[in-house]
This record gives C-alpha cells, sequence and structure tokens, in this order.
C-alpha cells in the first residue's frame, strides 16, 4: 500500500513484514523514530517480536547477538556515536557468522558533536566483514530489509548486514512509500531456520578461542563469503523485482550511463539529487551519467569495470575522509581501475559533511570546473575563511 | 566396614560432568570447578553465555570444546545481554522450559560488564546470572579489579614501599544486584558444593533475573598451592571476608552463621603469597583494617 | 559459493586434547577406607575422578594432578605420589 | 516543481505543516517530499521546514534555498532572521499576523499576505496552534493543494475532535482568503 509517510515509519513498517523474533534498541538521533514506531506496534500488538529496552547501543547489539544465536531473527538500529559503540559486538557478528540486520541512519560522528547527516559511522565499519548496503530513498530503504534478511540468512552466505539510509534527509523525510502486504513478504522471505544455533538437542559451542593455526581460516572464508555475497545480493534484487516490481540496483545502479564521458560516484540520497543535475547537464549537451554504489562491502569491482568501458572520468563524491589518506570511495575506485587495460581518470571531493547541506547548483559548479583537472580531496562547499586558495566551489 | 553396608550405600555410575575433561585451565583451578558444580547443577537443559576470560579461553581452544551444553561465547563485557537475546528468542519460540545462565569472571562483571548486568537486572529477564569472583583479572596475568580485596597484591596493585597491594575496597556486587530488586541474589563458593549446586537449581526454579556470586580461588593469582583450593574457599567464609548469604528482593533471607568456627583472617591471608606483605612490622596497621572488613561484614549480615 | 567454515565445535570435544602431561605428581586411589562420599568425584576441576561402588580412580590421560581430591578426602584414602619422568 | 518553505518557531508544528502539505499533495495524486531542517533545536528556537510537491517522483534531497513560497508561522521572526531569503521572483510570502501585508516592512520582489491564524486558532481550536489554520489558507491563494486534500491530511494525523477543530480553523482562513483574495 502507498503511504506517505516518514521514512523511519517506513523502514519500520518493513521491518515488521520481515518478523524479527526480537529486536533491541537504543535512542539516538536520527535513528530514534524507526525504534519508537517499532515500539509503538508492540504496544498495538501489531508486532509479534519481543522488543528489549537496553542500557546503551552496546548492549543492543549482544541481544540481538545473543537471539540471533539461539536461532531468531534479530535486528537493531542505530547511527554514529552509538553505531561505534556498537562496534565490537558487529565485528563478532561477522566472526560469528550470525546474519543479523541493522539499520544505520547515517550520522556524522563528534567530535564536534554533529546530530546531522554523513557517511563517516558507516565508514568505521567497512572492515568489520559485515555486507553494507546504502540507500537511495525512502522506498529503496525499505524494500532493503526483506533483501538484507534474505541475502545474510543464506546458508551459504550467513553475515550481518547493515542497510545505511542517510539520517535526517531520508529518516525524517515524508515521501511516498509503497508497503507491501504481509502475505506478499512472508511469500518472499521464508523464516529463519539456521543449521546450527544455541539448541539443547545439539549443544554446540559457539565463539571459540581460535589460536594462531585457526584465526587465518575464519578470515579467509569471511573474505571467500564476501565475494560470494555478490552473485546472491544482484540475484535477490532481481527476485525482488520480480516480486514486488520494484528495482533499485543490484551491486550497482546506473542512471543515464550509456554514452556517458564523465560520470558521478556516489552512495545514499545524494544519487537523488544527482539525477536532477545529470538531467540538466545532459540537457545541456553533456555526456554524464551516475553510477550508485548500492552495496560498498562487497564491493563491486567487477561490475563497475564492466560498466565503465568507456568513462573516460569518475567523479567520486562522497560524505567521509579517512584522515590522512582522504576520501575513501575515492581510494577503492582507483584500486578497481589499477593495473586494468581501461583506468578512467579518477577525481575525489569530499562533500555534506556534519549534515552540510549539498545544493544542485554546487554539483553543477564542481562538474564544470573540474573539467581537465587532477583532483583528490578536494572539499566542496568550505566557508570561504577556511577554504584553501584555489578551491572549486566555496559557500 | 562390612561388604552389607558398602552394598547397601552403593551409588550409580558417575556421570560425565557438563563441563567435562581435556579444557587447558590450570591445577587446582577454583573457577573451573565452579564451573562445573553449577553446570552440572543447572543440567543439560540449559544454554550458557559465557564471557570473556579464563573460563573461555581454557575450556574452547578451536577445534574442541569442554562444554556439553549449548553455549556460546561472544565478547568480555557482555555475556549478561547476550544472554538476555537467547531468553528473549526461546520466550518468542514458546520454549519457557529451557534455562539461561549468563557467566563471567570478576572483571567481566563487576567493572566491564557491569552496564549490561545491571540492564539484564533491570528488565528482570529470565536468566542467572553468575559471577566466578577469583577477585582480579587471572586470564591476562592478574590484574586487580574491582572485586579484588583490599591490600592484595596483584600485578597492577603491586606492594612497595609506598603500597600494600590494592587501595580500593572489594566492589559490593551483591548488593549492586540485590538494589535492582530482582528476586534471588545471592553468594556461594566452591568450599561448599552442595550449598552452591542447591542455590543454582534454586535460583533457576525462580522466574526473573538471579545472580549468584561464587567465590573460586585462583591458585595462580592467590599464589597458593593447589591442593588448598577448597581450604583457601572455606577459610575465607570462617574469617568473615566472603560472607554466604542469600537474598530476595533486597532483603537478606539466609546467611551461612560462622558461630564457633570464626577464624582469624591470618589463617586465610597466611595460605596465600598476594597477601605475604601483611606480614611484616610496618603492615601491622594494614593487617588491622583487614580485620575490620571481616568484622564489618560479619556485624552486617550477623554471621556470629 | 562454499559453505562458511564450520566455527562451532561439537560438545565435549575436548577430549581428544590430553592433559594428563601437565602433571607432575599423580593421586592414586588407595580403595582401603574409602566411604564412597564422592568428595574427590565433586571436588575434581579437572571432571576426571569417576568409579562408584567405593571404587574411584582418576583419568590419569586428563588429570593435572592437582590434589584437591587427596587434601579433601575425608578418610585419607588418596595418596599423591611424584610423576616418575 | 514547486517549493515551499517554512518558518516558525519549535513547537509551533511548523515540522507538521510541511508534512500536512506533503500529504494533501499526495492525497491530490501529486508526489511531495516534506523534511525538516533537521535542527536540534529547542522549544521557542527558530526553525524550518521544507515542501516540494511535483507532478514527477521528488529525487533531490537538497534544502530549500530559492522558495517559489513561504509560510511565515510567526511574525516575530521577520525582525531575526532573514525569511525571505532567496524567494523567487514573483513569489508568495504568507504571513501569520492581524497586521496587514505592507505594515511587515518586507521588502521583497513578490506578495505578501497575512491571515491573522493564530486568532482563528484560538476562537474554533482553544489554543494558539495556527500551522493547520495557515494551511487552509495557502491552499485557497495558491491553488497548488486542494482544500480536501488538506482536511484529509488533517484528519488522519489528528484522528477525532482535535483534528475536526482543525479543520473547522482551516475551512475558516479558506473562506477568508477568498475575500482577501477578492479585494
Amino acid at each position: 500500500m502507498k503511504m506517505m509517510i516518514e521514512g523511519s515509519m517506513g523502514v519500520a513498517y518493513m521491518v515488521m513484514r520481515c518478523r524479527p523474533n526480537v529486536i533491541a534498541a537504543y535512542p539516538i538521533t536520527p535513528q530514534t523514530h524507526i525504534v519508537e514506531d517499532l515500539s509503538q506496534f508492540k504496544a498495538d500488538g501489531e508486532l509479534s517480536g519481543e522488543f528489549i529496552n537496553v542500557e546503551s547501543e552496546f548492549g543492543a547489539a549482544s541481544v540481538v547477538l545473543g537471539a540471533q544465536a539461539a536461532g531468531a531473527r534479530a535486528y537493531s538500529a542505530t547511527t554514529s556515536q552509538g553505531l561505534l559503540l556498537m562496534g565490537e559486538v558487529l565485528f563478532n557478528m561477522a566472526g560469528m557468522r550470525l546474519p543479523v540486520v541493522i539499520t544505520v541512519a547515517n550520522r556524522a560522528i563528534s567530535a564536534p558533536i554533529s546530530i546531522w547527516n554523513d557517511h563517516s559511522d558507516a565508514m568505521v565499519m567497512r572492515d568489520s566483514g559485515w555486507i553494507m548496503l546504502f540507500a537511495e530513498d525512502n522506498q529503496e530503504a525499505a524494500d532493503m530489509h526483506p533483501q538484507a534478511y534474505k541475502i545474510g540468512e543464506n546458508p551459504e552466505i550467513m553475515l550481518p548486514v547493515m542497510i545505511n539510509m542517510d539520517g535526517f534527509i531520508l529518516t525524517h523525510a515524508v515521501e511516498t512509500v509503497d508497503i507491501p502486504s504481509q502475505k506478499e513478504v512472508d511469500e518472499f522471505l521464508p523464516p529463519y531456520k539456521p543449521e546450527e544455533y544455541l539448541n539443547v538437542e545439539n549443544p554446540l559451542t559457539f565463539g571459540n578461542l581460535a589460536e594462531p593455526q585457526w584465526y587465518m581460516e575464519t578470515r579467509y572464508k569471511l573474505q571467500e563469503t564476501q565475494e560470494d555475497a555478490k552473485a546472491l545480493i544482484e540475484k535477490i534484487a532481481d527476485e525482488y523485482k520480480g516480486k514486488f516490481g520494484r528495482y533499485h540496483g543490484g551491486l550497482i545502479d546506473t542512471y543515464r550511463m550509456d554514452d556517458a564521458e564523465r560520470v558521478f560516484v556516489a552512495m545514499g540520497s545524494i544519487i537523488g539529487t544527482l539525477k536532477d543535475v545529470v538531467d540538466d547537464l545532459r540537457a545541456r549537451g553533456e555526456k554524464v551519467g551516475i553510477l550508485k554504489i548500492r552495496s560498498f562491502r562487497p564491493f563491486p569491482k567487477e561490475k563497475i569495470r564492466e560498466v565503465c568501458g568507456h568513462v573516460k572520468e569518475l567523479l567520486v563524491l562522497e560524505k567521509a575522509i579517512s584522515f590522512g589518506l582522504g576520501g575513501v570511495l575515492q581510494e577503492e575506485l582507483r584500486s578497481t581501475f589499477y593495473g586494468q587495460k581501461h583506468q578512467p581518470k579518477v577525481l575525489g571531493f569530499v562533500l555534506g559533511l556534519g549534515g552540510r547541506d549539498i545544493p544542485p547548483k554546487s554539483l553543477i559548479k564542481l562538474y564544470e570546473v573540474s573539467k581537465g583537472k587532477e583532483i583528490s580531496n578536494e572539499f566542496v562547499d568550505l566557508r570561504p575563511e577556511v577554504a584553501p586558495k584555489g578551491s572549486l566551489v566555496t559557500l | 566396614m562390612t561388604e552389607s553396608t558398602k552394598t547397601k550405600k552403593q551409588k550409580p555410575p558417575v556421570e560425565e560432568s557438563l563441563l567435562t575433561c581435556g579444557h587447558r585451565a590450570c591445577a587446582g583451578c577454583g573457577e573451573a570447578l565452579g564451573a562445573k558444580l553449577v553446570m552440572d547443577a543447572a543440567g543439560p537443559n540449559t544454554i550458557v553465555a559465557t564471557s570473556t576470560g579464563c573460563l573461555e579461553v581454557f575450556s574452547t581452544a578451536f577445534p574442541q570444546t569442554a562444554w556439553r551444553m549449548p553455549w556460546i561465547h561472544s565478547l568480555f563485557e557482555n555475556s549478561a545481554a547476550v544472554a538476555a537475546g537467547i531468553e528473549a528468542a526461546l520466550r518468542n519460540k514458546g520454549k519457557h522450559d529451557i534455562n539461561v545462565i549468563a557467566q563471567g569472571g570478576d572483571g567481566g562483571t563487576a567493572d566491564i560488564g557491569l552496564g549490561c548486568l545491571s540492564g539484564l537486572l533491570e528488565r528482570n529477564q529470565n536468566v542467572l546470572y553468575v559471577c566466578y569472583d577469583n577477585e582480579a583479572y587471572m586470564n591476562t596475568g592478574v590484574q586487580r579489579s574491582g572485586l579484588t580485596p583490599y591490600n592484595a597484591r596483584t600485578s597492577t596493585s603491586p606492594s612497595g614501599t609506598e603500597s600494600f597491594g590494592n587501595q580500593h575496597q572489594k566492589k559490593n556486587l551483591l548488593g549492586i544486584c540485590a538494589a535492582h530488586n530482582i528476586p534471588y541474589a545471592a553468594t556461594a563458593t566452591v568450599a561448599y558444593p552442595q550449598d552452591l549446586m542447591m542455590k543454582v537449581k534454586k535460583a533457576l526454579k525462580i522466574p526473573g533475573a538471579k545472580f549468584l556470586q561464587v567465590h573460586v580461588p585462583c591458585p595462580l593469582g592467590w599464589i597458593h598451592k593447589s591442593e588448598l583450593t577448597i581450604e583457601v574457599a572455606k577459610l575465607a567464609v570462617s574469617t568473615g571476608l566472603f560472607p554466604i548469604v542469600e537474598m530476595q528482593y533486597n532483603k537478606v533471607t539466609r546467611t551461612r552463621k560462622i558461630g564457633k568456627d570464626r577464624r582469624p583472617v591470618e589463617d586465610y591471608l597466611k595460605l596465600q603469597g598476594r597477601f605475604k606483605h601483611l606480614f611484616t612490622d610496618t603492615a601491622k596497621d594494614e593487617l588491622e583494617k583487614v580485620r575490620q572488613i571481616a568484622q564489618a561484614n560479619i556485624e552486617y549480615f550477623g554471621l556470629e | 559459493m562454499s559453505k562458511p567454515i564450520q566455527i562451532t565445535t561439537k560438545p565435549g570435544s575436548s577430549k581428544e586434547y590430553k592433559t594428563g602431561s601437565w602433571r607432575t605428581s599423580r593421586p592414586v586411589f588407595k580403595h582401603d577406607t574409602c566411604n564412597d562420599c564422592r568428595i574427590c568425584v565433586i571436588v575434581c576441576p579437572d571432571s576426571c575422578v569417576s568409579g562408584g561402588d567405593f571404587k574411584y580412580d582418576a583419568d590419569l590421560d586428563f588429570c593435572k594432578g592437582c590434589g584437591i581430591c587427596a587434601h579433601e578426602c575425608p578418610v585419607d584414602d588418596i595418596d599423591m605420589v611424584l610423576e616418575v619422568k | 516543481m514547486k517549493e515551499i518553505r517554512l518558518h516558525g518557531r519549535g513547537g509551533q508544528g511548523v515540522v507538521t505543516a510541511a508534512e500536512i502539505i506533503g500529504q494533501a499533495a499526495f492525497a491530490d495524486g501529486m508526489f511531495a517530499l516534506a523534511f525538516p531542517s533537521f535542527g536540534s533545536e529547542r522549544m521557542g528556537a527558530p526553525v524550518q521546514s521544507f515542501v516540494k510537491i511535483s507532478d514527477k517522483p521528488i529525487r533531490a534531497r537538497n534544502q530549500i534555498h530559492e522558495p517559489d513560497y513561504l509560510i511565515v508561522q510567526d511574525s516575530t521572526l521577520i525582525s531575526m532572521i532573514d525569511v525571505t531569503s532567496g524567494l523567487k521572483s514573483g513569489g508568495l510570502v504568507i504571513v501569520d499576523s492581524e497586521r496587514k501585508p505592507e505594515e511587515l516592512g518586507l521588502k521583497i520582489d513578490g506578495r505578501v499576505l497575512t491571515i491573522p491564524a493564530t486568532k482563528i486558532a484560538m476562537e474554533i481550536i482553544g489554543r494558539p496552534v495556527q500551522n493547520t489554520t495557515l494551511l487552509g489558507y495557502f491552499a485557497a491563494v495558491t491553488g497548488l493543494i486542494s482544500f480536501d486534500g488538506v482536511k484529509k491530511a488533517i484528519e488522519e494525523r489528528f484522528p477525532g475532535l482535535i483534528g475536526q477543530k482543525n479543520v473547522q480553523a482551516a475551512q475558516k482562513a479558506f473562506e477568508l482568503a477568498g475575500e482577501v483574495v477578492n479585494v
């Protein structure tokens, strides 16, 4: 059913449709509305899962870990500091192959404290072993949840999945979201039936100590599984399309890329803004398109190479930075093409940190003024009093 | 002893423990003994979540495990929360007849894991939390914890010209837990296995959150002979330094009286290298402070 | 695609690992004054004392020789003797 | 696409107003995107919210810097902040005020309308929550959303008597707009 609702509400509905047995979460802006809505569903008797109020995000993650290990489908949501506080548990879940799903309402990291959107929180967790998906709009964020459970719970994958949606920009935006019926979601997503779980009939030990003669093998397998997940993410996106008629991309999505020479690369809600920008530039005769990274982990190197055969320049726009190196996504793109026959030039821009608005005019300007330049880690729309000399686009 | 009396008293063969042999605990390990007793009291219809520490390390070196019940280790500070998740999952699936036990050492419980433990107790989820209290971080080489007793020497509270060891008092963990107004909170010790096992069985019959602090000597960290584990544990009780009590809804309901068996604290301290520095002329005042701690315990719980 | 590595372990599989070699002295169960109280079974941290009918023994594949059983035996029916190396 | 920016103070329902406009547009069969200015503002602090309305799906997520319409829920903000910043040439500003538009001292290349929304809300709802009242007026003077759409959105948001009263207040403002516009 199509509803004009907040992104958080759309996610909450979809989470409920996935029938989690256990939800544990701790409030933090801008994730709060998701768990408030789920709490209300529980209070109204609509949600059959348990809702566990916890003392911290660390506790929330630990509760869902325990629940998932006991054979339940578990869910949590968080952001920013909360995600960092969960960090130790997140790594543990991936190592223990527990296919939990959490939603991250992406937000900047303190200090200085900022409750507004960027992707710094997710980037901290990029090496956790989780599958990491990024949503462009609220429909996609909602639709990602049944897909995420189905990907993670596949017996050959068994990995947790993080669904990233931009805090405030998506979580607090009211727009149309089509929420499928319970029956439809049930047809798509079967109940979680793990082969192994904490069970008195088959009393296995989970979470062993691995001495040096074993630890590396577990990590090797985790890497191998991430690679294996690539095909499954694509397959399940197709399956979802077949069932619900909606497709937001597989590992990636593309927009007007057929003959594009310069291509924007980005993740999350900025893709929507970029679509308007690209239409505008196309109307002026520019050969420009968009490469949307939907799956950040596993990182779709092969798929990116496949669609970029004719592309001359990639303009990577990202809402995070790895201090002392630069933009994370731009480095991933450079490594994607390292040693390849065709190597498009990679330009890297950092923007939208801590909720800095990203107006289309800034994107158009950076498109224009970056032509023919070598750029990496260029901050967009800095205040002029801070921007270095020669900055391409300032406030 | 005649043949007939022997036949009369005959018992069935010993069943294999749920924490079985082949684990790698030190010889004389009080924690291994405590955990074995807890598991065998709980029985096989139990799921266990364990925090990082000696107990996990010595029992689960991949690809083997000494546990014969469904068992999970996640992290140092979260066994209470992991158990809470297990309990919620079982409840949601309508499996109400399975025991859930969370366990950890004193560091994992009273220090780094106190937040998760408090959350569990606050929610009064149907879980028994067992803290194996060997009074320091033994897994990492005997560093002090919040449950290290006053004046005990550890590698991070050494004795020296300016110090007599740990200068902080042992945290009142039982009181902290009981103050959550949970239906059952108690202490026990490997010195009295029957009492310990009775408490585990009793706790598991009570719905809601239960807490049990088990005193478990560590021959390595306390520096005593391995065969003295039980004897040392008994002396902790009879000196008043480790009171054995039961509390229900934050009220003391039962205590193990010391009475005539009361022994001076020196009898306990002298068996352990961690208190050796207290037996010098300059340490007389400090020894007196330990006596006062024992006396305060005895008076508070009415152990005489 | 291949299945994730088996990261769980089978109950009681620690018995594949023999800790008996850690021992410097061993308990000798004399089966003389035994009163079948089973304290030796109960107090063994290594869960390696078993038996019944007034006859108990430590499994020397696992016994680490801590001596608790001998020390706690109320009828002095267990001796600790040095391992001959 | 039409872009509306709303100004008010924390607690005046500025975000709710944006969402109701969006929901009204949705009820009218259009596409809409409503979002707050994502603040951590507390009661009384100046806040903004945004609505975009179009007959096509709305993709751009940027804030509204060049609005077609401005709704000012609290005229005291005019002296505090540049509420009309970026207003498109020929744009429309609606202010909750009992004063005449020219008395507000707004110097813009567009139209200013005032409506005593708080006064109407006090009379009908009994509380100074003027956001729904302003929306009735907004629907009337812009024709961007229908009154039926506004009514439906208000009723969904506030079920029961409080919703009915809000609809009445919006209706009164809607009717009043007819007179104003005809003048």
